[in-house]
Parts: C-alpha cells; structure tokens; sequence
C-alpha cells in the first residue's frame, strides 16, 4: 500500500485550523513522510489529482459555489474529516444566522450588490457525510496529529469528548468559577486544549463548542447567580460555536429578556 | 503548449498557493499589450466588522482574532490599542512591552512560515518546503526551528499560538513571572543564530531586476523602537498621521470582482505598507544585531525591490528575536496583569504593526460598553492595488516568457507581499488573459 | 479449577502487562464475526474456565473483553470469537494467520456447569452469545453421563448469523442433546424455525423443577429468557448469565464494568441469576 | 519532598514546600456549595483552613501513570519508575481516612496496584486536628473526623490562646517516634491535652447544622433507583466530572492507549469519572447515557455500594464535591432530599 494521500481544502475560515498542521514543527516532516501531501495549496503548488485517501476541511459553507464545491470534496474523499469550529458548527461567522445578512452586508461592503454569499454559515455535516469532526476553535496540534495519526493506521481517532473541566483538574488548576466567581463555559465545553484558560486565570469562553451532553442551560442559570447577566449569557454561548445546537438553544433562550 | 509570441494571452491562477487564504490572479495580454491584471479575492466574506455590532468592548479581541489564524496577535492588538483609545485608558510599561514580546513570537513565527515555507522554494525552485526539505534537509530544519521559536514566544506569553487566549482589553488575564520568560532563552539565543544565518542564506537568492516606485506608509514609535505595537503613521512622502486620523488619510473602495475593499492613500494611486515599508522608514531603530544584519546583507537605506523583500523579511525576524530576547532580559513581572478599563461612549483608533503591514482598528463604543460600529482596515487590502500595479509592469517586460514561466513568475511576484487574503478576506487565483 | 490461581496478590502493572500470542488459524463465521486461534510467543498454554474471558486487543488497536470459545481440555491453542463492532474488535475479526495479537488473562468466573451435575442442563444462546457458551457445553459433552436432559436452543437475527456452522450440524445429529435454532426473520426459503428465543423453551425437553440454565446473549435477551425459565419454574439460582459492561483492566481496579455493587470482570462477567434479577430490571444502571 | 499546604491561586493547596513561610499563615476558607473564597486575615495559625482543594490522591494516585509501551511489532515493555518519596504534611483525618479507604481499594485486592503501593509505602504522614471546619465539612457524620486517631506517623494539633502559638504532637509509628524524639519541645502537660479536646471539641460544633445521619443511606440509594429526584437532581448537573476528580476517594482510571505516527503504543492509566460517556461505553452507546444515569451511578457508588464492595462507605465528608461542583450540588442536600420522600412520591423543587 502506497502512502496516503492527504488533501486540505478550505472554506470560509480564518487559516488558524489548516495552520495548526505547519505548526506541528516536530513532526510535519514525519507526518510527510507517512502521507502524502497531495493536495494543500497553502503549503504547496504541486497538485496531485484525487481521489484522496484523508480530506482535512477547514472552514464553513457560506456561499452556493462553496454548498456545490463541498459536494466535489466529499466525492474525491474516502475518509473526510473537518477541522475546527467553522468547519464542525459554522464558526464565528454563523452569528449571521441571527441576523440579517443584508444589512450585514452593508456595514461591511460599500457595494454589497458585489458580494454574493448566503443567509446562513453552516457547518460541512449539514451538507455532506463527515467521518471525524475534530472540534477547536483553533484546533489544537496534538489531537490533529492523533486524527492523522489514525487515518494512517486505519484506526478510529482517539479524541475524549468529555468537559474541560477534566483536563483543568488533572492538570492541577485551581476552578476559576469555584474560587474566584469567574465565569466558564469549562463544563460543558470539549476537552482537547489543556484547559488553557483556567490556567491563564481565565474562565473557559467555549472555543472547543460542546462537550458530549452539555447541560447548557444548568450551567446558565449558574452564571447568572453569580452575575451574569441576561445579554452576557446569550453572547457567552453566541460566539465562536453559536450554530452548534446546544449553545445555540441557549443563546436562544435569552433573546426575549434580551430583546424585550 | 507555449506561446512566446506577442499575440493575445490570458494567463490565470484559480488557486493562488502558498498565500494565506485563498484567492486568484489574471492577466490579459491583447495585441501585445497588457490590458488587464486582476488580483480577485475570493474568499467567502465573514461579515466581522457586522458580527461585532451589538457585542461588549471586551469581546473584540477575541473575536477579531479569528479574522486570521496567521495574525491572530495583530488583530488583538490593534482591537486593545482602540478599545483602550475609546474608554481613554492606557496601560503601563511593563503590559506594553509584554505585548511586544508577545508580538514578537508573532513576528518570528509568520516571517519564519513566509520565509521558509511560503517564499524561499520560489528562488530555490521548489514547489513547497517538504520539496526542499528533500535536497536542503538542514534548511528547512532551520526554518521550522525558527518557527517554533515564535511559536513558542506566544504560547507562554498568550497560552496558544493561534488565537492566544491570555490577551484582554487593558492587558492581559495572567502575567508571566520572570521565571516563566526566563525558559525562553536558551530557544530565543538558538533562534538568534538561526535568523542571522536566514538572512545570509536569502541574500545569496538572485532577484530580478525590478524597482517599485510606490509611497511606503509604515509606524513610527514614540520609543526608541522598531515599530510593533504603537506609533504614528508616517510614510516616504513625508506624511505624518495618527490612528485617529486614519480615515481622513486613507479610505477603502469596493471592486466587483474581490470580497476585499482596496485602500487608497489620498493623492496616489498606489501604495505600500509592510517589510519593506517598516524598514525604509524605521531603519535607524533596528538593534545591533538586526542592523549588522542588513548592512551585511546590503541593504541601504530603503529597498524599492519588491522581490528583495524576503531579505528585509529575514532582517526583521533577526529584530524581533533580539527584541525578544531585551525583554525577556528586562522583565521583573508585572504589578499587576492588566489595568481597569471602564466603558464610556466614544471612539477609538488602533493601529500596530501586523507582519504584513499597518493594521487599523475603529471602534464606537456606548456608554455600556456596547459596540455600535467597527472598522478593520487589513494590510493585504492595502497592498492589493500596489500589488496589481507590480504585476501591470512585471508581466510587461517579461511577454518572451512562456505562459507557464510567467504565471510561475507572477505568482511570486504576489507571493512578495507575502499576501493574506484571510486577513483581506482571503486569497488570489491567477488568470492571465492573453487571447 | 483453575479460575483462582491469584490467591496471592499480582500487581496491577502484571495485570495490565499483555502476552503476545500469534495467530496461528483463522475462519469467518459470519460476515462481521471470525475465529481465531492463538498460540503464546512465550510458549506458556493459557489455561481458563468455561465462561472466563481475555483482554485482547490488536496492538494500538485497543483492547477488549472478549470470552474464550475454546474447549477448556485443549488450551494449548486459545480460541477466540469476535464480532466487528467498532474499532478495536473490527481489526480484531480481521486478524490474519502470523499476526500478533496481545493478551492478558484470563479474568473473571466461569459458568462452572459442574453444578448442574444430575441435572437437566439448558444452553440458550442469542447471537454472539454462542461464543462464550461454546466451552460450557463441551465441558457438559466432556462428561456427559454425569448429566441429565441436554438442550442447546439458539436464537439468531439472520439464518446467515449462526456460529459454527458445522459443529452445530455435528450437534444436531447426536442423539444425547437436543439443538433447537430460531432466527428473528428470514427469507421464505428458510425452512427452519421463525422467532425469539425465549420460544423454544417450551419447545425443548427439559424439567424446571431441576434443570440448570445458562444463557448468553444481548441484555434483554438474557433478562427475557431468564425470566421465561423462571417462570416455568426453574429457581432464579441455577439460571446464569453472562453480562457485557466497559471493561479497562479486567481485575477490578478501573471501576468501568460496575452494577452497582458488582465488579462485572471479578465478580462476573457470569452470574447467578436471582443476583441479577433486580439490576437487569433497571435501565441504565 | 515535603508536602503540604500553600496558597496558590486564592486556594489552599497541597504542593512541594521548601520552608515554613510558604505554610498558610492567617488563611481562612470560607465554603459553600460551588463556592471557595480564601481571605488572609485570620490569626498567625499555620493549619486554620479547612479542606485544601485537592486530597494528598494526586500524589498517592497521580492523574497519569505510565505503565508500559508496546512497539509496532507487539513487543512489550514495562515502564519502570521509582516511586517519589513523600513526607505529607498537615493531612486531616478526613483524607487519612480517605487514605485508608485507597488502601482498601487499591491494596487490599486480589490485583494490587504497584505504583500507588510504592508511593505509599514510602509515605511519612503528618496528621493535623482540624481546627476550622468548612461550610462543606460532615466528617462527623461520617465518622472519619475531626481528630486523627490513627494512619500517621505524627498528630499535630495546632494551639494559640494565652500559652503562646504551639503544637502539641504525638507519634503514631515507630518512624514517628524517632522524628518526635529529635525534636525540641517539652512533655505536653494536662492543659495541653485540655486544650487539644476543645479544639475538637469545637471543630465537632461547627459541624453540628450540617450533620446527617448516614444509618440506612445504604439501604436508601440501593432501593431507590427511580426515585424522581435523579431526574431533578440530573436537570442541574452538568456532568463535568469535578466532584469525582475532586473526591479524595474515587479511584476510576482509564487505561489509556496512545499510538504515535510510527505505530508505538504507550499505555497510561488516567483518571476517568463515572460521569463522562467513555466510562460505560458499549458498543453503540454508554449504559449510563443520561445524566441522571451517571449521577445517580456516583452517589450510590459513593454511599451504597462502596459498603458493599468494600466495608466502609466511599465517603469521608471532607465537602470537597459540594465545594468544587460548579453547579453547586451539595451531596448531602441529595440524599435528604431521597430520604425526605422514600420511593419519590413528592421530590422537592430544585433551588
Ligand atoms: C466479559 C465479556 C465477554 C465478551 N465476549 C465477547 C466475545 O466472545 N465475542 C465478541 O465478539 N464480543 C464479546 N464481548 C463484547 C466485546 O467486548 C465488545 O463488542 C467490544 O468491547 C466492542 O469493542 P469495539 O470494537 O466497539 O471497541 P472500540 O469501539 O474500539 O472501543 C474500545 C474501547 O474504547 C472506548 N471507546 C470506543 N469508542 C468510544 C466512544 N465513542 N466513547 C467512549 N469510549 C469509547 C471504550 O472504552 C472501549 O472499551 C464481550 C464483552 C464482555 C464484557
Ligand atoms: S475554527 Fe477558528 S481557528 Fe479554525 S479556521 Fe475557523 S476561525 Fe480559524
Ligand atoms: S475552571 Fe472551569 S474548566 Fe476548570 S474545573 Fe472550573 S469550571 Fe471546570
Ligand atoms: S479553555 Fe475553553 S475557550 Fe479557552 S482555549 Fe480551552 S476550550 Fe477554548
């Protein structure tokens, strides 16, 4: 068996998740030398023609030639895995699907009659079949190399969907929420970053999205009790995985306190 | 199938590689005559500057952030720097040059990628670095050891290199004691050596023969510093001008065929921010080994070759690792990680030094805090139209070339301004038109 | 029996230090399920218990709990039968001969159908659950005579999903045990019986009053059949079951496979029946 | 290395300690379900916190323990590692008795778990009275608490009234004796001793609003899985797995495979919690796929079937599950709350 091919294609994204895999300095050269980098315009001209056996897509469907272009991926894929929060639940950039895009449009674009784009910003799953979602708002290196790492041995990716909260205690941090009142998204956020913000006294903001039976709204109303207010819970779950359902349920939940 | 000959051509690139993003070019050639050079920018539009309507103050930083995960520390600073401007607050010395520290990891990591894995397999002939890596194993070893040393840089100072998580308005969640910079040494001296010896091996490249004569517009500091983090605008032509006056000296225009806006610098067509710009205007402010360093590269006093720009590229990173390395000397901890930033109406400018160029910020602010506008002015929109007026002229002298020489020679061209079409919404795809 | 040679302490770090064995013959069952069979690298046979299973496992492909379908009077070579349900046991069903796989074991009880010696002895097995009877009823076919009325009933979703195929047929055809096989659905082309399990026991020939049943199977299977023998008549005691929880280390330190106050890889994975009864009823625990 | 309490992050934790100054003079705890605030105002005793935020288990039991590698080939190789050796200082009767209860769990076993007895062994405890209960402590009632009465090598109880600032110590072991002998102080006299029992004495009354009676809560968990107050109690659980990884008690581990690029395998066991999907995972899903499954899984873990599996409850009260739940789910609030109406006719309305 010849190496793997691996591809990387990109949506609307801001690079940070395809980055991640330059980043890997240790091990790109090792990774190149068990797969094939077929095709990943960032890093390379050389294009080598699909099918290919691994797609890493970053980035979300905004646009209908984008809804029509992921089709073509899925097509050429055997195994297609998406990388980060845009890719998985539509990104920043689904804050859109709250609003207007018109007028959206207008505050950035001077000629918004230029830009064609959709309503909407929706993750790859809800356009095509995806194998592996690896969650992260960006991506985080380690378990980047474990997907590759399993896509070359033909393994199922050992990625833990459980809370923040899991790797904040194993690593000894002191619960910002519990000590200080500090706000966190830890428990019900995914693991994958090393609890990195409770270590940087921090509370977790959600940029890994949801952790595997998140209790949005229990962790909510805690929050508020320890004063978050009614606009602060619906942006502290509408921001960088505000399309994926169980923060978006209750983002929604707040909007007619909000509103009204 | 090649034609030399001086007929009609199209030449295009859909994907433009090795950029940050995604875009493509087109040149169209009629009669012999370039009649048209398109750098379209396709990347989908995220609506950023929309999304921040209605968010806190606080939320910028991270939020714009996720504009670019190749800048990401840009983003944020330029974010406080205006945030700060409109609440009237400004943030000690020591938050100050731990931004700069921070801001030097993004310099070293970026110029590193550029460098190494986007810019340097042109002049040696590759497709890609792991190409290189085949033949030059020690070279790009050196390249991706340098690399992590940025990288390194902003995940003690930041926690992660892509969108760092320690950066808030006023300063930051955690500052780093002396003992947790302290480890960066050994890595910053090892990485010293490494930059030097980039900017010996770039300067050995041969570079077309090729003079820009477009307006330079970079920061200049109020300390005596290299620009990052703070100063004022000035540029060749003698301008001079603050964040605040941003607007009133440069404005953005939309075009038809990019989902980016193009700046225009009042009274000229085209100009230029970036490296190349950084340098003319702040030469005298590098340190002593950066300085050594251009002087035995052979760079004088400004550099008008766009192609030479990874030389002066290689220069900065040896800057900002010997910057690095001062503040890392100098650092006794912070008094405190970060200082009180109440909210009040207002607006405020930013703008720092991105590795691509001058980064502006705009925001307007309730008295809750609430954002009520934004404005992000990137340096790749800036750079866009010099960029095409490069290409106007490149593709001019050089018609004998073949259609696959002279995309592969345009491309490079672009490649010199080290674009980021995420940051400018995103990328290029190169048609050249010669039909 | 050898099922408590660990009188004295073993540490955990022997317990979790897996054996090599290498493949040495492999046959498919079905069409997600093979057998295999092992022989240690180190040379040293692996004794077991009918109903004691290993933690076995492709290297860096995981490790699962897996029954031993052996015949217990033949160790020499270990005998596994696997279905592919995920990842670890997919690359488990798809050993080929010289491959190595590793081991640890054997863990847990047996079904110890000794007990069950003057008695009638009913075999219920529904799909999978066949494998880890396999050596229960070779120990019955083994001593024969010390044993009453013999039924083996098996239920399976497909007629295409029965295991060992041609060793059934050799059953079937002995005249001192009874096999009676069921499928939830099939073509009209089968010619055998259609329906649950549970649907052979009045079927088959056999006396609660003193009959000793074995069942493995799906959860429910095993609670509905269980239930169903019960209420024939048979005492809750002498039914036993073989239960499937998450195990990790297969000697009760990682505290996966717990019901309630059971450790599933120590205290079972095969259990008396009545022990059972009021934990099976719950859902989820 | 010696162990013991610090300040770090506004907690009290358990760290490596190289002087006297690094103890937590004048720090005071102030908790409350989901709640921790330190303040430093108290007077200049050393040992007047309550419940540090984590027991002596991350020492004893670390969060990783590397076991073993395997190579491609499947060749396999142990991880051998000399066990640290620890002096701990300042360990509450709650912890030894949690200590105890790992001993119990960990080494009283057909399968024993090396590395934790290596560690063990070579353990010299130094126990301390708890003066300062928290607002989360129920060592009363669970019986493990507040005085040390055995499992140390030293007892300390920690005096400041009109004699001065001082300790009054007793050996508990041989080693403990030796280090006592090497000691300077003089013979506690009958004042001491008198002292000593009005520090518990104290302790004992702090405690008093929050004890339970723990007769029957066997009985009660064990016989009421449907009770309706799971599913209230699982509509506020976020099953972030804090009060099990907190929990000086709670030994569940995952033995954790990770393969790299050129297909060696190393082999760890890593904490894990009964309230994560992973733990009970069977192909297709998890047995306890419902938070109200998982909770319900610890707290009868916790104070039922522990007594079954192993003679003693799970549970030594030292609040730390109540204190460190980001919901702010007080443990014993829950088992009232199942008690109050046996078999679920009327659960209570969440707070
Ligand atoms: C005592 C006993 C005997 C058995 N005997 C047999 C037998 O003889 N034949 C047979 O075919 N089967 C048998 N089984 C069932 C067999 O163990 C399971 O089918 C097998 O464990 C499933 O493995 P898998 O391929 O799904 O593993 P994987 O999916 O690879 O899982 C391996 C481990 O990784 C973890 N894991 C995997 N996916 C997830 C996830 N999504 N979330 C969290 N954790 C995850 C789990 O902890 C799991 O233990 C037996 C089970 C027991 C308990
Ligand atoms: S998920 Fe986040 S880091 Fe990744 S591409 Fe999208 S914005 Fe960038
Ligand atoms: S700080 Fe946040 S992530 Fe860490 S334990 Fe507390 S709630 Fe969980
Ligand atoms: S703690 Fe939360 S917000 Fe911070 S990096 Fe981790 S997942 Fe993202």
């Amino acid at each position: 068996m010849g190496k793997p091919k691996l591809a990387v294609w990109k949506f609307a994204s801001c690079d940070g998740c395809q980055l991640t895999l330059l980043n890997c300095e240790d091990d790109l050269l090792a990774v190149a030398g068990q797969v094939e980098i077929a095709y990943f315009p960032e890093a390379t001209r050389g294009v080598v023609a699909g099918p290919y056996d691994v797609s890493l897509v970053e980035g979300s469907i905004t646009t209908a030639e984008d809804a029509e272009r992921i089709q073509r991926v899925r097509e050429q894929s055997r195994l297609l895995v998406t990388i980060g929060a845009c890719a998985t639940s539509g990104g920043v950039q689904a804050l859109r699907n709250f609003a207007d895009v018109r007028e959206f449009t207008s505050v950035v674009y001077a000629r918004p009659d230029f830009i064609r784009t959709l309503d909407t910003s929706t993750p790859i799953a809800a356009h095509v079949p995806v194998d592996f979602e690896l969650q992260g708002c960006p991506i985080n290196k380690a378990q980047l190399l474990e997907v590759l790492t399993a896509a070359v041995q033909g393994r199922a990716p050992r990625i833990p969907d459980h809370s923040v909260c899991v790797e904040c205690k194993a690593k000894g941090n002191v619960c910002v929420m519990v000590a200080h009142g500090t706000p966190c998204l830890g428990p019900v956020t995914h693991a994958g970053c090393g609890a990195l913000c409770p270590s940087y006294d921090r509370g977790c903001y959600g940029c890994f999205g949801p952790k595997e039976n998140p209790n949005a709204a229990s962790l909510g109303r805690r929050l508020a009790l320890i004063g978050v207010d009614e606009l602060g819970l619906q942006r502290v779950f509408r921001t960088f995985h505000a399309a994926a359902p169980a923060f978006e349920t209750e983002s929604r939940s707040h909007d007619a306190q909000v509103d009204g | 199938m090649t034609h030399k000959s001086t007929g009609d051509r199209l030449l295009t690139v859909d994907t433009l590689a090795r950029v940050e993003g995604e875009g493509s070019m087109r040149v169209e050639v009629r009669a012999g005559e370039v009649t048209d050079v398109q750098l379209a920018i396709y990347e989908p539009p995220r609506f950023f500057e929309a999304l921040l309507r209605g968010r806190s103050y606080l939320e910028p930083p991270d939020i714009t952030a996720r504009i670019c995960g190749i800048c990401p520390v840009a983003y944020q600073m330029s974010a406080c720097q205006a945030l700060e401007a409109a609440c009237g607050v400004s943030v000690p010395e020591d938050i100050r040059l731990l931004r700069r520290l921070l801001y030097c990891g993004e310099w070293i990591e970026s110029h590193a990628l550029h460098v190494y894995l986007l810019h340097a397999p042109d002049f040696l002939g590759y497709e890609s670095a792991i190409g290189l890596a085949a033949v030059m194993p020690d070279v790009v070893a050196r390249g991706l050891r340098l690399k992590k040393a940025g990288n390194t840089v902003m995940s003690v100072v930041g926690g992660r290199s892509i969108h760092p998580v320690n950066v808030k308005v006023g300063g930051f969640y955690r500052a780093p004691s002396r003992a947790e910079l302290e480890v960066l040494r050994p890595q910053l001296e090892e990485a010293l050596e490494d930059a030097v010896a980039t900017v010996r091996l770039v300067s050995t490249f041969s570079f077309p023969d090729f003079e820009q004569p477009h307006e330079y517009v970079a920061l200049r500091s109020a300390y005596d510093e290299y620009p990052l983090e703070s100063g004022v605008l000035v540029s060749t032509g003698g301008r001079s001008f603050t964040a605040a006056e941003f607007e009133d000296n440069i404005t953005e225009e939309h075009v038809a065929r990019s989902n980016a806006l193009h700046a225009r610098l009042a009274g000229v067509d085209a100009y230029v921010v970036g490296p190349l710009a950084r340098f003319a205007l702040n030469r005298d402010r590098l340190g002593p080994a950066s300085s050594a360093a251009a002087d035995e590269a052979g760079l004088g006093a400004e550099e008008r070759n766009p192609f030479r720009s990874i030389v002066v590229r290689a220069v900065e990173t040896v800057y900002a690792v010997e910057e690095a390395l001062r503040i890392v000397d100098g650092w006794q901890g912070a008094a405190a990680p970060a200082v009180a930033v109440p909210p009040r109406a207002g607006v405020g400018h930013g703008v720092t030094e991105a590795p691509r160029g001058v980064l502006y910020h705009r925001y307007e602010l309730d008295d809750e805090g609430t954002v009520l506008d934004a404005r992000i002015v990137p340096p790749t929109s800036q750079n866009q139209r010099s960029i095409e007026a490069d290409l106007l002229r490149f593709v001019r002298d050089r018609l004998d070339l073949d259609d696959e020489q002279l995309t592969h020679d345009c491309e490079q061209a672009i490649r010199n301004y080290d674009p980021c079409i995420s940051c400018a919404t995103h990328f290029l795809d190169l048609t050249v038109d010669r039909s | 029996m050898p099922t408590s040679e660990a009188l004295a302490p073993t540490a955990l770090d022997a317990a979790l230090l897996p054996r090599p064995f290498r493949v040495v013959a492999t046959r498919d069952e079905t069409a997600d399920t093979a057998t295999m069979w092992l022989e240690p690298s180190d040379g040293e046979t692996l004794r077991f218990a009918a109903g004691q299973f290993t933690m076995i496992g492709v290297p860096g492909r995981g490790e699962v709990p897996i029954s031993i379908s052996g015949d217990p009077r033949e160790p020499v070579l270990l005998q596994h039968t696997v279905r592919a349900v995920g990842d670890a046991s997919g690359a488990l069903a798809r050993v080929a001969v010289g491959d190595v796989v590793l081991v640890r074991g054997p863990f847990g009880t047996g079904w110890d159908v000794q007990r069950a010696a003057g008695s009638d002895v009913l075999i219920v097995a529904g799909g999978i659950g066949l494998a880890p009877l396999r050596p229960a009823l070779l120990d019955v076919l083994a001593e024969r005579e010390r044993y009453g009325r013999v039924a083996l009933l098996v239920g399976t979703r497909m007629p295409d999903q029965l295991l060992f195929v041609d060793e059934v047929q050799e059953w079937r055809s002995r005249l001192d045990l009874e096999v009676l096989v069921t499928v939830d659905a099939a073509a009209p082309t089968w010619r055998g019986r259609v329906g649950l399990v549970t649907g052979l026991l009045p079927v088959a020939d056999w006396d609660p009053a003193q009959a000793h049943a074995f069942v493995c199977g799906p959860e429910v299977m095993m609670r509905l059949t269980a239930e169903a023998v019960v209420h024939a008549g048979a005492d809750p005691s002498r039914v036993r079951v073989s239960m499937e929880r998450n195990m990790k280390c297969g000697v009760g330190l990682c505290g996966h496979c717990q019901l309630r106050e059971h450790f599933v890889c120590t205290d079972g994975p095969v259990f008396d029946y009545d022990v059972l009864a009021p934990l099976m009823t719950v859902r989820g625990l | 290395t010696v162990i013991g309490p610090t300040v770090r992050d506004g907690v009290v934790v358990h760290a490596p300690i190289t002087s006297v100054a690094e103890l937590p003079a004048r720090a005071r705890d102030a908790q409350a379900p989901g709640r921790y605030r330190l303040s430093l105002d108290g007077d200049e005793r050393l040992f007047a916190y309550a419940a540090a935020a984590q027991s002596w288990k991350p020492f004893l039991f670390p969060s990783r323990q590397p076991l073993l590698s395997v190579s491609p080939e499947g060749a396999v190789t142990a991880v051998e590692d000399e066990p640290p050796s620890y002096a701990f200082l300042g360990v509450r009767s709650c912890d030894l008795a949690a200590v105890a209860v790992h001993d119990r769990v960990l080494l009283d076993r057909d399968v024993v778990d090396a590395h934790y007895a290596g560690r063990r062994r070579s353990a010299f405890v130094v126990a301390i009275t708890c003066s300062h209960p928290g607002g989360t402590c129920f060592c009363t009632s669970t019986g493990t608490g507040p005085h040390p009465t055995a499992g140390y090598d030293l007892a300390m109880t920690e005096l400041l009234d009109d004699d001065g600032h001082r300790f009054v110590v007793r050996a508990g072991s041989d080693d403990g004796a030796e280090v006592l002998a090497q000691l300077t102080g003089r013979p506690s006299t009958g004042a001491d001793t008198a002292a000593v029992d009005a520090v518990v004495a104290g302790s004992v009354a702090v405690m008093e609003p929050r004890a339970v009676d723990m007769d029957g809560v066997r009985e009660l968990l064990r016989d009421n899985p449907e009770h309706p107050r799971w599913d209230d109690v699982a509509s506020r659980c976020l099953s972030c797995t804090n009060c099990t990884l907190v929990c000086p008690t709670c030994f569940c581990v995952t033995v954790d495979d990770s393969t790299d690029l050129l297909g060696v395998t190393e082999r760890s066991t890593v904490w894990d919690s009964c309230f994560t999907a992973g733990h009970s995972y069977l192909h297709g899903g998890a047995v306890h796929d419902t938070t109200k499954t998982r909770y319900r899984q610890w707290l009868t873990h916790k104070f039922s079937s522990w007594i079954d599996q192993f003679g003693t409850s799970g549970c030594v009260g030292c609040g730390r599950c109540v204190t460190w739940c980001p919901a702010g789910i007080d443990v014993l609030e829950e088992l009232q709350a199942l008690r109050q109406s046996p078999g679920g006719a009327d659960a209570e309305v969440p707070s």
